[in-house]
């Protein structure tokens, strides 16, 4: 005989408005095994789990029906709460009264007997709870980062300062990311380059970073605390143990010319590149598109090594002048991709973002007009290492533009181009660039196009005011329909909102502000993790306000703009919160594994294995008992409790704990079986 | 055709590649019965006729071949039919037999006869799943006897057009046949006896913990075994309809079956025992499919 | 019993990670919709058996509706598209057996999805109550 | 080749009769066979759509269901009746207002409401504007090998307007902002066609009679582009544009003190030029600006 008691909560007027919670208690006293019912304003406050504790004690309960919000929100509020109490802590089941009917119904008339269903029918699920133990699994003192931002060398350093080992994964020959590129920084105009390359250097010689650049996770197996993870090296064909990044060979290469990502097309590379002067690690790679050597070996199996006897090319590569050049031999043009399995505890996901393509727009004329670019283009510009060494030229001619228009909310805001939200940054760096361009050039005049300024944040809105009282930068409050050359200009037409009025401004460079989107490829890394993302891509927090560093996969943490639009300094304090929280996961040599997870009951066990075909998890083994059968077990590390094995099993011998066949039978069943809701007056 | 049964039973016997074999034997009152031959001497007891419809996969598993509990498993020869064949695929796939201990006979058959075998009884037409059978020559099977019959026979679809009417019918209509049909069944479990696909050590239907159906014989608890069986019986049934056939009440559980194996051949392109490998296909699936309700 | 009008009894089976999730959202967000339906929380649609929905039915529910993912961001990887594939089958199976198609939904709400959870719900209690009351439980012959 | 329903709409029986007759001449030569749908009646263009939104569906409704009789595609060369015929059969996928819509021209046709005037299940006829018409790849080829008298040495811009890509989600333009179907068609004749910015801005439309001067000063925009980029002519397809570019231009010449002497053409005027026929076959002289 179960002894259940109900407590529940008024949660304020949250419930008590649109639920009649006197008639609830009084509906479950008279529900079978019930021997306890009671109300409270606040089950969450230390009063009313002490209440609960006490109701333990004295109806020497064995089950607890919460009736209050969500079990997202306090399942472990008042689980700890009733262990506490002496009870096993999976001997609850939360009635979700707020969310699901108190909030949605407004009406006492029907919220009540609603809210009466839903705690009867958790009440009847706990008489089929079992006490749960959680097993022990061991955990791997080691962390993945995965990405090589700011976000991620943070993360990387603040873990492996404390001591844990870790490997930073960055699939571009460098670590540094989109800060590299910046020329300043809002709202300090600190330089980029300045306060990130130290960062960048000490991760490459700190004794506790592996640091894996050119390389991309390919797979990841496992589970918290003992993830498995196949790590991918593209081919550098430089040897990294021999190149000392002297940059000889960088001298020599004849094949130059071709558009350099780092510059966004302003720039130039040879073949063999590195993206940047300050790369970290400092060692270039060759590009296989473009360098001839790499070219004729794939197009001429004369020039490849025998592939089964491995007898040696019978013809040279072409011009191979890098590989003549290099004093150490370090240049291989037989290198293949490399594939490593490497075991971690943790992992953090700083895969950063990617910047709106802003062809869309036809009437920006972007990729039509050469003078119109995007602000990541204007960072290169303004860059001292970039490709005009820092002089603002436009691209057309190389003249110094007097005349430039920003436009705010390109790929921002817009729902049209499946982008309602707001990047959240490019007000910012479009008041920089307004004060920038002034500094390098007092005479250049500024417009900014804009929908609203967004500007929160310590120090940005007065930044954003100086932008334009102190250097003279124009705000039009409007959107632009349409840019055309004209002669050696272009024209922006647009409408200025405040004056209701159609403006025309001449310009000698227009300066597109692209929003701010998730990686091309983000669905795919997070399908690789195992964690869920949102309708654009970018990652969801396992909860936005309380574990907004987490994703909804233990062991498995998020930072910066991979979860969503954000700054510098949020990026590196998410990185930094990340690895807080992985330290805090790897500080103790074993954890707490999952208790709701399959079992299976090896005597009715036919072992068909329906259940290993299904597993996504391959967490089904197969064991054979003494009478020679051979039967399903699961693995309690690697079971999720998914449960679709348990629905798989054709002979139903599969127990999903804390959701058994049994348990939601029950809580169904006493939808249809229990007498008639409470009549309210 | 029966001397070439009996002369293969009888060389695998003695020669011990088996030590059983499963065919079918005269029974009383004119009726064939399951036969479980154990040595080459008995071979001759041995018939083949068309009133040979019990399907002998069912025999093979290891509970009926070894009645010794611990010997070493038993290795067995079994007849089969093209039907039995795919329902011996499906307990392969489902680990319920190593392969490697059975030694398969297939026969070519010109379908089985309602009746046959009852003495007394007017012999009737084909049964229904004869009429529809379009391959009649057994496939993986390790020796074939007999032959496809020439000028291969056009399914009648006797089944798919019973299918057809009742899926042209309402709901309420199509309720109201099948509260008929099961009105009538007496929850005799002779279906699950006599289907090789019915492999569970207990049945959901008995099993207290989780209690999946009540205990009383009424329709809607008849009703919700019927569905559980045939939705457990979804890509493993084979369509040898021995369920309908040892039905005493006569309740259409063949096209409870036939319906799920219509259905995930024209879905996914499965055929219940097509092969011992494929998976089931409700264990497993294509992401681009689409949920076409 | 009085004459009231006729008010379906829906049972939803929704996925933990998503669609309870979903139906969450539409509770802090205060969006309104029809409140017939009682929610059975499942740790993921691939927990729900189709013969729970059988089931349902046999106990006197007008509607069901089992609420997952979206195919593609599984919590547990590939649990919907088992789902998918099972209740492909069942919804079409049960109609056979003479349960009205239109009583079972099958759909799939995101944790973001707050909004469309409250139509989905609202729009298929409109369905069922126009459909009338299910007679599964009163079978219109008694058996044995 | 192909055979049409040909809707030439009252522009084409009227102010662009010349649009009309170039364009029936260079079908001949490309073998198009255009048949007169016949009872056609006013596409709703501008009077309606801006009345009676129900009217606005109903006319180019009736037009609709009389081309769907027929079972051959619809060409209406004039843009305006493209679009309305293109907005109707999507304003018509709402069923409530299909069902509007049927009463009235069930009222209109003398029968009770509710009878349907055709077979119910008939497919939407497919709508083409002239260039869907003539600017697919098979055409284009047809085009290139009928040209017998390359325009060599013209340098042309080809203005789009506004009603052939908007609504784009309707009309389905190769490109909203840059379309290219004109240009490649004109080149195929041999005539250089220049790049411009102004290819889908705004003529002034239907304000010509209302705000002359709005439409003055928007053509004196489009005519100066096209001469600064060096254009020797403007290429439409579209009979308001060239009503607005062509009829005014003297005038506009006069209110800003410009002498703007550049022709509009149809885009079937120069295929017939390019196809051998002489201005006066085409009817050249119906032009005012020459």
């Amino acid at each position: 005989m179960a002894r259940i008691g109900v407590f529940v909560c008024r949660c304020g007027s949250n419930i008590g408005a649109t639920v009649d919670v006197k008639k609830v208690v009084e509906a479950l006293g008279q529900t079978p095994d019930v021997v306890f019912a009671t109300d409270y304003m606040f089950m969450c406050s230390e009063p009313g789990q002490t209440q609960i504790q006490a109701a333990i004690r004295d109806h020497n309960l064995d089950r607890v029906v919460v009736a209050a919000c969500s079990p997202t929100m306090h399942f472990r509020t008042f689980s700890s709460a009733i262990q506490r109490a002496g009870l096993n802590p999976y001997m609850l089941e939360m009635a979700n009264i707020r969310e699901q009917c108190s909030w949605v119904h407004p009406d006492k008339a029907v919220g009540t007997p609603k809210a009466t269903d839903i705690v009867r029918m958790a009440a009847a699920k706990t008489r089929w709870f079992e006490p749960l133990y959680p097993h022990e699994i061991g955990v791997t003192r080691r962390a993945l980062v995965i990405g090589g931002g700011v976000a991620g060398i943070q993360a990387a350093l603040d873990i492996a300062n404390a001591g844990v080992p870790v490997v930073l994964v960055e699939r571009s020959p460098s670590i540094g990311g989109r800060m590299a590129q910046l020329d300043k920084t809002f709202p300090t105009l600190d330089c980029s380059g300045c306060i990130l390359t130290p960062r960048m250097t000490e991760v490459s010689q700190h004794p506790n970073i592996t640091l894996r650049t050119w390389s991309e996770v390919a797979t990841v197996r496992g589970f918290v605390g003992n993830f498995e993870v196949d790590i991918l090296q593209k081919p550098r064909y430089i040897d990294e143990s021999k190149c000392t990044g002297c940059g000889e060979c960088l001298t020599r290469c004849p094949w130059k010319g071709f558009p350099l990502e780092f510059d966004e097309g302003l720039g130039t590379r040879s073949a063999v590149y590195r993206p940047f002067p300050q790369a970290v690690p400092n060692k270039p790679v060759i590009d296989p598109e473009t360098c001839m050597a790499l070219k004729s070996i794939a197009e001429d199996a004369d020039r490849r090594p025998d592939p089964l006897t491995g007898a040696a090319p019978k013809r040279k590569p072409k011009c191979g002048l890098c590989q003549k050049t290099c004093p150490r031999e370090a240049v291989d043009f037989f290198q293949q991709p490399k594939i490593t399995t490497e075991k971690f505890g943790a992992v953090v996901l700083a895969n950063g973002f990617r910047l709106f393509d802003p062809t869309v727009y036809g009437e920006y004329g972007y990729g039509r007009y050469p003078d119109v670019i995007t602000s990541i283009q204007m960072e290169r510009l303004m860059n001292a290492a970039g490709p005009t060494g820092g002089e603002i030229r436009r691209p057309s001619d190389g003249k110094h533009p007097r005349s430039v228009v920003f436009l705010a909310c390109v790929g921002s805001r817009d729902e049209h181009v499946g982008r309602p939200y707001c990047s959240k940054i490019c007000c910012m760096y479009t008041a920089k660039h307004a004060i920038m361009l002034k500094e390098h050039d007092p005479h250049v005049q500024t417009y900014v196009f804009y929908m609203d300024v967004r500007a929160g944040g310590k120090g940005y809105d007065e930044f954003v005011r100086r932008a334009q009282e102190e250097y003279g930068a124009c705000y039009i409050r409007g959107r632009v329909s349409k840019i055309y050359p004209d002669g050696d200009h272009l024209v922006v037409m647009g409408e200025d909102t405040l004056m209701g009025m159609p403006v025309q401004v001449e310009a000698d460079m227009v300066v597109l502000a692209t929003g701010v989107q998730p990686q091309a490829d983000a669905g795919d890394m997070a399908r690789k993790l195992g964690i869920s993302y949102d309708g654009y891509g970018f990652i969801n927090e396992s909860h936005p306000k309380l574990n907004p560093v987490e994703s909804n996969t233990a062991g498995i943490f998020v930072a910066g703009m991979t979860i969503g639009p954000k700054d510098i300094p949020e990026s590196v304090s998410q990185a930094s919160a990340a690895a807080a929280k992985v330290l805090g996961l790897l500080s103790q040599p074993t954890m707490l594994g999952e208790a709701m997870i399959s079992a299976v009951s090896q005597a009715r066990c036919t072992g068909c294995f329906t259940c290993e075909q299904v597993c996504p998890y391959n967490a089904v083994e197969r064991v054979t008992l003494r009478d020679g059968r051979q039967v399903a077990q699961i693995n309690e590390g690697l079971c999720k409790g998914c449960g679709v094995c348990a629905t798989a099993c054709p002979g139903k011998v599969i127990n999903l704990r804390g959701f058994s066949d049994q348990a939601l039978l029950a809580q169904m069943n006493a939808l249809f079986t229990l007498p008639e809701v409470v009549a309210v007056d | 055709m029966i001397e070439q049964i009996c002369s293969i039973a009888e060389q695998i016997l003695a020669d011990k590649t088996v030590d059983v074999v499963i065919g079918y034997e005269a029974g009383t009152r004119g009726a064939v019965r399951p036969a479980f031959i154990r040595s080459a001497a008995e071979a001759g007891r041995l018939v083949w006729n068309d009133a040979c419809t019990h399907n002998l996969a069912n025999y093979v598993r290891e509970k009926h071949v070894s009645p010794k509990k611990g010997a070493p498993p038993a290795k067995v020869g079994v007849i089969l039919k093209a039907c039995d064949a795919r329902a011996l695929n499906v307990l392969l796939r489902d680990n319920q037999a190593p392969r490697a201990d059975l030694y398969l006979i297939g026969v070519a058959c010109q379908g089985m006869r309602q009746n046959s075998g009852f003495a007394g009884r007017d012999l009737g037409d084909l049964e229904l799943r004869c009429q529809d059978c379009a391959e009649r020559v057994p496939a993986g099977c390790d020796v074939v006897v007999g032959e496809a019959p020439a000028a291969g026979v056009a399914p009648a679809s006797a089944i798919a057009r019973e299918l057809d009417r009742l899926a042209a019918l309402s709901p309420a209509e199509r309720q109201a046949f099948w509260d008929a049909e099961f009105a009538r069944c007496l929850r005799c479990y002779a279906c699950r006896q006599a289907c090789p696909a019915c492999y569970c050590v207990e049945c959901t239907a008995e099993q207290l913990e989780p209690s999946w159906i009540g205990v009383a014989i009424r329709t809607p608890e008849k009703r919700f075994f019927h569905t559980m069986r045939a939705y457990h019986l979804a890509g493993r049934c084979a369509g040898c309809d021995e369920c309908a056939r040892v039905c005493p009440v006569g309740v259409r559980l063949d096209l409870l079956n036939a319906w799920f194996r219509r259905e995930i051949e024209g879905t996914y392109g499965y055929r219940a025992g097509q092969d011992a490998t494929t998976p089931a296909p409700l264990a497993s699936f294509v992401p681009s499919e689409s949920l076409d309700l | 019993m009085p004459d009231t009008p006729f008010e379906p009894r829906i049972v939803g089976f929704l996925c933990n990670w998503c669609s309870y999730a979903g139906a969450n959202l539409a509770g802090t967000s205060r969006i309104r919709y029809e409140p017939n339906i009682r929610i059975i929380r499942v740790p993921c649609s691939g927990r729900v058996d189709p013969l729970f929905v059988a089931r349902a039915f046999q106990e006197g529910a007008d509607g069901v509706m089992v609420l997952g993912c979206h195919p593609g961001d599984c919590h547990y990887r590939d649990g919907n598209y088992y789902a998918r594939r099972r209740f492909n089958l069942m919804h079409g199976f049960l109609d056979f057996l003479g349960i009205d198609e239109r009583r079972l939904k099958i759909d799939w709400v995101s944790a973001a999805e707050g909004k469309r959870f409250a139509q989905v719900v609202s729009q298929f209690t409109d369905q069922v109550r126009d459909l009338g009351p299910a007679t599964v439980r009163q079978p219109a012959v008694l058996g044995g | 080749m192909y055979t049409y329903s040909y809707f030439p709409g009252c522009s084409l029986h009227g102010t662009a009769k010349e649009y009309d007759h170039s364009l029936r001449l260079v079908a001949g030569k490309l073998g198009v066979e255009l048949q007169e749908l016949e009872d056609w009646s006013c596409c709703g263009a501008t009077a309606a759509h801006s009345t009676d939104e129900l009217l606005a569906l109903a006319l180019p409704a009736r037009n609709l269901r009389l081309a769907a009789m027929t079972g051959r595609p619809l060409l209406a060369p004039c843009v305006m009746c493209f679009n309305r015929m293109r907005v109707t059969q999507h304003q018509l996928e709402n069923p409530a207002r299909r069902q509007a819509v049927e009463a009235i021209l069930a009222e209109a046709a003398g029968r009770p409401v509710g009878e349907p005037a055709t077979a119910p299940s008939q497919p939407p006829v497919e709508v083409l504007g002239l260039l869907q018409a003539f600017g697919n790849d098979e055409m284009l080829a047809a085009i290139e090998a009928a040209v017998t008298r390359p325009l060599k040495g013209l340098k042309a811009v080809c203005y789009y307007g506004c009603l052939s890509v908007r609504p784009p989600e309707i009309v389905h333009p190769d490109s909203l902002e840059n379309p290219q179907v004109m240009d490649r068609l004109i080149a195929k004749l041999g005539a250089e066609v220049l790049d411009w910015p102004f290819k889908t801005e705004c003529c002034g439309g239907s304000l010509a009679l209302a705000r002359i001067d709005i439409v003055l000063a928007l053509g004196r925009r489009l005519l100066s582009m096209a001469r600064s980029v060096g254009a020797d002519c403007v290429v439409t397809a579209c009979p308001m544009c060239h009503s607005n570019l062509d009829t005014r231009q003297k005038q506009i010449n006069a209110k800003f003190g410009e002498s703007f002497k550049l022709p509009i053409y149809y885009v079937t005027e120069l295929m017939g030029l390019a196809f051998g026929y002489s201005a006066s076959d085409l009817w050249l002289n119906k032009h005012l600006t020459a």
